[in-house]
């Protein structure tokens, strides 16, 4: 048997194994700081419709805290919360909540609060509701979801934090009411947790962003 | 950079030795595929195909080197065959090669026949009985109807015709959709 | 065989990755509920096909067969992997939108197709024109699939211009109609299927088309060639 | 081992059909006048047609033997009547296809004088059953149920099978036909003797006789005739009236409960089956030497006068027996040879009557309506439901119309018995057994394609061998005729080549040295020489 | 347990890898003219499938992970990809021609499968351990394979019918591939999270 | 004499494809009369623009084809296509929907395979689900049935012009006069974790299906048995769909009487009876065999249980029509009878 071919081709798959992945890593080397940058800043972007950049001076991208509340914050993996500061006092917290009972399934938000325990704003990142119908909490199809940026747990009370159609203030849309009902819900669940550990939030010391 | 290159070269280099050990430990030889199609072939041996017989269109085709819409006497049947053994997509007669038509067989008209044995010499099965200066006679059960003894024959004595069918060879026809609104809506 | 005018009417038309080969299915269907990632997908595969195209020609003599795959693959997965890292660097949010297609582009069945076919019998340039071609050809029925299934699906053309050229372009998205509710099917994975074929339908159309007036020129042509011989 | 059962099972599928049959039994069967011209088709069994023996102008008697049989299923030819021979050539024949194929026309002389035959056996039931089997061979019996397959061969069970049970079939099943009913109320001694000597001959262990229980006339004749002879050994069995009961793989079913296997044949499971006509045209040949020259038929339907039975001479013209028949009606639209389900349409009344013509139907345009267009077929499965060989007629349907014939056996096409019960049930009207036989005939003419392509190829490819040798020995007879020419070995591999070389420049070397040599000799004598 | 028959319920019906992902679709529309054929490239597709996501797990977990070069998973999985059908062919073509002659041809053309790559990809992606992934990879690889014999059953069928002219051939296949799709969507919502 | 000549059989045919498709017609008139009663004016509004568009579908296509176009829209196939899919859509729906439901049941899931008989999915349920996914909230438009709560089903007026113009009657929203059918409202109650007993005390229930939906499904039941009475369709399709569906929710209903629903609930429900015997039925696009029939209806049952239970819709029918449909070709060739006199091979 001869055995030449066999080292041949051996060597054939390791010289361009070697060519190809060398090519690569050298790109890698300078792209990474780069990509890096990309991902901070496409989180950043969606911050900053919640929170004016101009209210907040610390890097919001890595005063980062993760808790874990499955009754309010609707999951049991930990949730994110960013935190905004301006000269080291506190301006907000961001909380990466959940609306759990979508209707297809869990809604993942973000759900920004000031100090004082309004709400800055709302946002839906991603979803997996009926395209048409329950879709419109993406800003992109309706306005609904500005609606909630001044709310409180006191504006308006207990029973407003509702829809509708069971009787408190939120709109529904045509058609869905189970949607709006979820996240309604679970941005008063989140307004809640704010108002229990509020505090706690601002107090511990960021954790590395890589432990999730 | 030097752990990637390191990583993957290592990897691959391992890999080329497993298979350029397995192609030397496993080898096969090359697959009947050119019987197979031979097999579909009508075997007329007409060479309408461009290729000297149906072996050689056959191991054209294996070879990719001919498309499989080349047999005329063959027509959509051994073609649909074809694509079903090769699966591809069947396509319609090439006609640069010739279209489908009847079978045919070739007669040789004995009393104009010279007894030249030229026709002998072209046909590809040999299905022409005679010897030189005597008259010629086709056995029409081997005639494939390939027509190439038709071109050598010095006196033209040599004429197609359609195979005769038989009540016993008779087929039932395909019954025939035949609307009569299609008609009224040609119109 | 290997004229220019083949090569790239081949591309283009004639020997489609999409329309007729029905290679590389998995990009063209997923990724084209817009125009706009159409043809991000489109430019990134198209580069991926000339590079592997020209590389694979350059090498074909060295390589044996039972590691020919294997090569291949790797030439075409570094090149794949160069363009993503330098997508996700450049273009994010069209590299975000784009997900595991990009990666994806290896296994794209086209290019190895046309390694294969082309690249691993003919000479460099060939190659760099096949590879043109066919990523031109394929890039053009993604965009047109895009484009079909945006229009029909949203209402729109050209949305989300800003994930393929940044701030480089004013939003050059175009509204069909205001109040357009949109018809999801046409965004949703059945539309993309159907509208695929429908394309292919309306393809076969005009190859027929053509093929009707060619043979009817040609019918007349031939008496006025006869007398010449 | 088959046995039989007591309560008779039911067979899949199947149809209660309008009988009609009363309509041409209220006439006694007669015999029908024997017309001036006969035309006696050499094929009228499955398998080889006869080859004539006789030729234009020979006289000939009935009963003589005037074409002999070509293998071994296949069956000899006799006149069926006494005169001249006018005619050996193709003339029309009825056959769906409406060809002609060849013929024995005879002008009769009127006389109808026998000849000697020679058929017939004292002592049957001692004899050897090979020569009973050879006495109803060279009588010319094909079965007369139908599809006329030599009966001589069916009664050759070959040495590794038993005949546990011989089946006579009397079911007729088919609406309109009465000519089995007819036999079996007029001549039941023939029938029985017939069914006693196919006993003895296939050494039968059991033997029953099914009949539809529409006709209790047969079923009491043939009971009274057993009695009459004092047999016992022989059943009569009353079989429920549907649509195909009549059906060989059917009727044994219903008997017996067991299935003939698929593609096989009854002698599988132990069982013959013959009809009763061609019991009784056994018992005409081996008790009164008479071969099979002619056979009873319905002519029936609302286009003749006066539907009966008649005693036919093969080779009668259908004309003539309408005429006896009464005439046609004025409401005649539609002429078939057969049955209405399993027949096929003539396009003249000019063709004769053959072995297997059971019934001629004239029917009016209500009894036999064209068929009305047909549409798509919706895979309603009707006709599944009625098929009794339990197949999916509509998938047959389906790959029969795409012409994909491998499909279409995988289907079980060859188990279709084309009775025609599905296309009677199917909402659009598909003509679904013209389709099977479409793909059937196809398929067999696809088969006998590639015999002749395999042919063509094994040919070919001789014939490439030939040119290849004739190629070899024309270059050896020419290298060997160079080699006498210039002595030198002209060979093809290496060594000899080496060799070549080397005694080339041997000879140079020795020519040089030659040269030397003269050169020293005579000093620049003939330096430039050559 | 229940976690692992949800995954196979995720990828076989609700997140079907051809009708819903997108994934494989060559195969499916290249080799479904005929039953036989599917079921052979259905065979030979699960056992590839379910081989390389294993493989693809190991070298993410023991190679690229420790070393730190994720950003090269696309090569090591694709040339592990090859590399094992290539394997694979040459082993099954010599020891059993049986075998080789219901799964052979179709083998090469597993290496580009984006269904292969992309279960291998989509198991990093979802942070899967080692029997999540043969789950995942043998999932994926019966709803592609569940799919591409109904469709091969269904275009045999089709093949017969009457359709118009420009249709035929791919188009239609297509089309009906999006009915298929459609009739899929019944299952959406099936599992929520 | 000379005689014209054809194959055999030629005794007169006894079964013919338009009156066969009449009948179907005729056995939804009970259904339909029913739907009118409980949905008023809108379900007409919805069969006539249905069978109309899919009545000049089929022509216009059948023109482009150069196919006779008189003969195919006799066969009363097409209209039957539409006349099923006006049965299932909302009453409210404004007009556009039963159009672009009726021109993708003719145009792409029937006429592009070659027109009656070729269609390998059931074009009315391909009609639906292209608009049930594409336009929910349109299909979510069901009044309340009439005399619920004692409220009046909406007037021929307004729901003409609701249904042309898409202008509300004054003073009312889409909500007021809309209604969630019962198998949604259930799927919304159980997920707010209300217990089948509360659910069914709810009004919009009735003894044991939904609030009128009892009546229709009934009154579907009556024309189905009709129609197998007619011998129009065989036993085995709606029985083995009502007899797994049956089955799997009693199971389930034993088990859990709190979370789940009864058997009887499921049967007089949505579009169970309809499904059962005018839908699954359509011999076209299902099994053929009958061991086939049985497994394809058996089918439709166990995914219409699993989609109204655990899926994203609130009925299941169509898509559990749609998807045994895709199963019909593999399902036939795996369940084909024993041939008479074919040995072991598949037994029944
Ligand atoms: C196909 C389909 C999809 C639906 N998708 C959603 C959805 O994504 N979100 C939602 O809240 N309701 C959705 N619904 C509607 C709910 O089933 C339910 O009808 C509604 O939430 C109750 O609304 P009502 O209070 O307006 O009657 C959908 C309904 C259907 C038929
Ligand atoms: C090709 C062929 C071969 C047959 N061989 C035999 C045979 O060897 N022995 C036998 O008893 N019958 C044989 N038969 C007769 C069949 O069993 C059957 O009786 C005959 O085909 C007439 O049947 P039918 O009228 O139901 O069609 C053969 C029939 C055919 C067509
Ligand atoms: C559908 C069908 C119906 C038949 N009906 C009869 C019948 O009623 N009587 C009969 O003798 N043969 C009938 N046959 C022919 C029998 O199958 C079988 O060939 C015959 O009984 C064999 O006897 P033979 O060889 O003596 O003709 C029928 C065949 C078929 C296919
Ligand atoms: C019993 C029966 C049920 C039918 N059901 C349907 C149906 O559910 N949907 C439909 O489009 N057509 C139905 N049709 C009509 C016809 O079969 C259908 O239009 C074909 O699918 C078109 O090729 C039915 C026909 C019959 C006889
Ligand atoms: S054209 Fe067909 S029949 Fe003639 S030689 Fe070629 S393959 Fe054979
Ligand atoms: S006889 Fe003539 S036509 Fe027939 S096979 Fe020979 S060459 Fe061909
Ligand atoms: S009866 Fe006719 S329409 Fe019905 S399935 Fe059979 S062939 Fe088709
Ligand atoms: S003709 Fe053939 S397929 Fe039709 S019912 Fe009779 S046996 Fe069955
Ligand atoms: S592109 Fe995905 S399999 Fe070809």
């Amino acid at each position: 048997m001869n055995y030449r071919p066999v080292l041949v081709s051996a060597a054939f798959l390791f010289l361009f194994a070697v060519i190809g992945s060398g090519m690569v890593a050298y790109t890698h080397e300078n792209t990474a700081e780069r990509i890096h940058d990309n991902e901070r800043r496409a989180l950043l972007k969606s911050l900053h419709e919640l929170i004016a950049p101009e209210r907040y001076d610390n890097d919001i991208f890595h005063d980062v805290l993760y808790v874990r509340d499955r009754q309010l914050l609707g999951t049991d993996k930990p949730v994110a919360v960013y935190r905004a500061r301006k000269n080291g006092w506190p301006v907000a917290a961001v909380i990466a909540a959940v609306a759990p009972d979508g209707y297809n399934g869990s809604i993942r938000l973000l759900v920004a609060i000031n100090l004082d325990g309004t709400l800055a704003g709302v946002r839906v990142v991603e979803h997996r509701e009926t395209p048409g119908l329950g879709d419109a909490i993406e800003t992109s199809r309706s306005d609904w979801i500005l609606g909630f940026r001044g709310k409180s747990l006191e504006n308006p009370g207990k029973e407003g934090w509702k829809v509708k159609r069971d009787g408190g203030q939120f709109d529904q849309f045509t058609g869905a009411t189970i949607t709006p009902r979820a996240v309604v819900k679970a941005v008063h669940n989140a307004l809640l947790y704010y108002r229990q550990h509020g505090k706690e939030l601002f107090e511990q010391h960021p954790e590395a962003a890589s432990q999730s | 950079m030097l752990t990637a290159m390191i990583a993957i070269g290592a990897l691959a280099g391992l890999f080329g030795l497993l298979l350029g050990y397995s192609a030397i430990r496993f080898r096969v030889d090359a697959d009947p595929i050119v019987d197979q199609i031979d097999a579909l072939l009508p075997q007329t041996q007409c060479g309408q195909c461009g290729f000297a017989g149906c072996r050689p269109y056959a191991e054209a085709i294996a070879g990719g080197e001919a498309d499989i819409n080349q047999c005329p006497p063959g027509g959509e049947a051994t073609i649909q065959a074809l694509a079903d053994l090769l699966g591809v997509d069947p396509k319609p007669l090439n006609e640069e090669h010739g279209e489908h038509g009847e079978k045919m067989v070739a007669v040789i008209d004995e009393q104009t026949c010279i007894g030249c044995t030229l026709c002998i010499q072209a046909c590809p099965v040999d299905a022409i009985l005679g010897a030189a200066k005597q008259m010629h006679t086709v056995i029409a059960d081997e005639c494939t109807g390939c027509e190439l003894c038709l071109p050598p024959c010095p006196v033209d004595c040599i004429t197609m015709v359609p195979v005769k069918r038989d009540i016993s060879q008779w087929k039932w026809p395909y019954p025939e959709p035949d609307h009569p609104e299609i008609a009224e809506a040609g119109k | 065989m290997t004229d220019t005018r083949t090569i790239i009417r081949d591309g283009l038309w004639t020997n489609n990755v999409g329309l007729v080969q029905i290679l590389g299915l998995c990009p063209l269907l997923a990724v084209t509920g817009t125009f706009i990632n159409g043809l991000g997908l489109g430019l990134a595969t198209m580069a991926t096909l000339i590079a592997s195209n020209v590389t694979i020609s350059a090498i074909r003599s060295l390589v044996r067969p039972e590691v020919r795959i294997p090569v291949f693959v790797l030439v075409i997965a570094s090149i794949v992997t160069v363009i993503e890292l330098l997508m996700s660097a450049y273009l994010y949010d069209l590299y975000k939108v784009l997900g595991i297609f990009i990666p994806l582009i290896v296994t794209n069945c086209a290019i190895i197709g046309r390694a294969e076919a082309f690249a691993s019998r003919h000479s460099v340039l060939p190659a760099f024109l096949d590879g043109l071609s066919m990523g031109l050809g394929f890039m053009l029925v993604l965009v047109t699939l895009g484009g079909m299934r945006e229009i029909i699906g949203h209402g729109t053309l050209f949305s989300h211009a800003h994930r393929m050229f940044g701030n480089l372009l004013p939003d050059i998205t175009i509204v069909f109609a205001g109040d357009y509710q949109g018809f999801l099917l046409a965004v949703l994975p059945p539309g993309a299927f159907i509208g695929l074929g429908l394309i292919i339908a309306l393809k076969n159309i005009i190859d027929k088309r053509l093929q009707a007036r060619a043979s009817r020129v040609t019918a007349a042509a031939v008496p006025a060639v006869q007398p010449g011989h | 081992m088959v046995t039989l059962l007591e309560k008779p099972a039911t067979f899949p599928g199947g149809l209660h059909l309008p009988s009609e049959k009363s309509r041409s039994l209220t006439e006694p069967l007669t015999s029908a006048a024997i017309p001036a011209r006969l035309h006696v088709p050499l094929g009228q069994n499955i398998g080889e047609p006869a080859e004539a023996v006789v030729k234009p102008g020979d006289k000939v008697l009935r009963g003589q033997l005037i074409a002999r049989s070509l293998g071994y299923i296949s069956a000899p030819v006799h006149a069926p009547t006494s005169g001249t021979v006018r005619d050996v050539g193709d003339y029309p024949v009825p056959h769906p296809s409406g060809l002609s194929a060849p013929c024995i026309v005879i002008d009769s002389d009127g006389e109808d004088r026998a000849a000697e035959t020679g058929l017939q056996m004292d002592r049957v039931y001692e004899a050897d059953p090979a020569d009973i089997r050879q006495r109803v061979r060279d009588a010319g019996i094909v079965g007369l149920g139908g599809a006329g397959f030599p009966t001589a061969v069916k009664l050759n069970p070959g040495p590794d099978h038993i005949v546990d049970l011989l089946v006579i079939n009397g079911a007729e099943c088919e609406p309109y036909i009465t000519c089995d009913e007819a036999l079996m109320c007029c001549r039941p001694d023939d029938i029985i003797e017939g069914i006693r000597i196919m006993r003895h001959a296939l050494r039968a262990k059991q033997v029953v006789i099914g009949i539809e229980d529409s006709m209790p006339n047969a079923i009491e004749c043939l009971r009274k005739e057993l009695e009459r002879v004092g047999e016992t050994e022989i059943r009569i069995v009353a079989v429920p009236t549907r649509y195909p009961a009549g059906g060989e793989k059917q009727l044994i079913y219903t008997l017996t409960g067991e299935e003939v296997p698929s593609q096989g044949l009854p002698i599988d499971i132990g069982v013959v089956c013959h009809n009763v006509g061609t019991a009784a045209a056994v018992a005409r040949a081996i008790h009164h030497g008479e071969p099979l020259i002619s056979r009873v038929v319905t002519v029936t339907g609302a286009g003749v006068a006066r539907p009966r039975n008649f005693d036919v001479r093969i080779g009668t013209p259908i004309g003539d027996l309408v005429e006896q028949a009464g005439g046609y009606t004025p409401d005649v639209a539609r002429l078939l040879m057969g049955g209405p389900m399993m027949g096929f349409t003539l396009n003249s009344d000019r063709l004769p009557v053959i072995k297997t013509s059971n019934c001629i139907l004239a029917a009016s345009r209500a009894e036999a309506p064209d068929p009305p267009h047909p549409q798509p077929c919706i895979r309603c499965a009707r006709c599944a439901d009625v098929c009794p060989a339990s197949l999916l007629p509509q998938q047959l349907y389906w790959y029969a119309f795409a012409r994909n014939l491998e499909k279409v056996q995988d289907y079980n096409l060859f188990d279709c018995i084309e009775c025609g019960c599905c296309a009677l049930v199917c909402p659009s009207h598909i003509p679904l057994v013209q389709y099977y036989r479409f793909a059937k005939t196809e398929i067999w003419d696809m088969e006998r394609e590639r015999e002749k392509a395999d042919l063509a190829r094994r040919r070919h490819e001789a014939r490439l061998q030939r040119l290849e040798r004739e190629k070899k020995a024309l270059e050896e007879r020419r290298a060997r005729a160079r080699k006498a020419l210039d002595k030198k070995p002209k060979a093809g591999d290496a060594d000899a080549k080496k060799a070549e070389i080397a005694a080339a420049l041997a000879r140079v070397k020795a020519r040089k040295k030659e040269t030397q040599a003269a050169t020293g000799q005579a000093d620049g004598g003939n330096g430039d020489g050559n | 347990m229940a976690e692992l028959a949800l995954i196979l319920v995720s990828t076989v019906l609700v997140n079907n890898f051809v009708l819903v992902k997108f994934l494989g679709l060559c195969p499916f529309l290249g080799v479904s003219r005929k039953l036989e054929t599917a079921t052979g490239m259905a065979l030979a597709t699960t056992f590839v499938l379910t081989l390389s996501s294993v493989c693809a797990y190991l070298a993410n977990e023991y190679l690229l992970a420790p070393l730190g070069l994720e950003y090269l998973r696309t090569i090591t999985f694709i040339l592990v990809i090859a590399v094992v059908v290539q394997f694979t062919e040459m082993v099954v073509h010599k020891t059993s021609p049986l075998l080789y002659q219901v799964l052979g041809i179709f083998l090469p053309l597993i290496t580009t499968n984006c269904a292969v790559l992309g279960v291998a990809l989509l198991n990093v992606q979802q942070d899967f351990g080692f029997v999540e992934s043969v789950f995942y990879g043998f999932g994926a690889a019966v709803g592609f394979s569940m799919v591409l014999i109904l469709f091969a059953a269904m275009r045999e069928r089709i093949t017969a019918a009457d359709v118009p002219e420009p249709f035929q051939g791919s188009a239609i296949a297509l089309v009906t591939a999006g009915l298929m799709s459609l009739a899929f969507m019944g299952f959406s919502g099936l599992i929520k999270g | 004499m000379e005689f014209p000549t054809h194959s055999s059989p030629y005794l007169p045919l006894r079964n013919d494809l338009s009156r066969l498709m009449a009948t179907v017609m005729l056995a939804l008139v009970p259904g339909a009369l029913a739907m009118f009663w409980f949905f008023g004016w809108g379900v007409i509004f919805n069969l006539v623009i249905a069978t109309t568009t899919a009545l000049l579908a089929e022509a216009a296509v059948l023109r482009w084809r150069n196919k006779p176009v008189r003969a195919a829209l006799l066969d009363g196939s097409a209209a039957l296509t539409g006349l099923l899919l006006g049965l299932a859509l909302p009453p409210l729906a404004p007009w556009w929907i039963p159009v672009i439901g009726s021109l993708f049941a003719i145009v792409i899931a029937k006429q592009l395979y070659g027109g009656l008989g070729y269609n390998p999915f059931n074009p009315a349920m391909i009609g639906f689900v292209v608009l049930i996914i594409s336009f929910p909230l349109q299909m979510t438009l069901w009044s309340p049935p009439g005399g619920i709560m004692g409220l009046e089903a909406t007037g021929f007026l307004d729901t003409a012009r609701l249904v042309f113009t898409e202008t509300l009657p004054a003073g009312a929203s889409l909500d007021s006069i809309t209604m969630a059918t019962p198998l949604d409202e259930s799927k919304t109650l159980s997920s707010l974790n209300l217990t089948w007993q509360e659910i069914l005390s709810d009004p919009r229930f009735g003894n044991y299906g939904g609030y009128g939906w009892e009546w229709i499904n009934l009154a579907f039941l009556l024309g189905g048995l009709w129609l197998w009475k007619r011998d129009a369709i065989q036993w085995h399709i709606p029985a083995g769909m009502i007899g797994s569906l049956f089955l799997l929710s009693l199971l389930f209903y034993i088990a859990d009487t709190d979370s789940f629903a009864s058997p009887l609930f499921h049967l007089f429900s949505g579009a169970t009876m309809i499904g059962a015997f005018f839908i699954a039925t359509d011999p076209v696009s299902a099994a053929t065999t009958p061991r086939g029939r049985l497994y394809y209806g058996a089918g439709i049952g166990v995914l219409v249980y699993v989609i109204r239970t655990w899926g994203g819709y609130p009925d299941g029918v169509a898509f559990g029509v749609l998807l045994m449909n895709m199963a019909a070709p593999t399902i036939d060739y795996y369940t084909r009878p024993r041939v008479f006199g074919q040995r072991g091979e598949q037994d029944d």
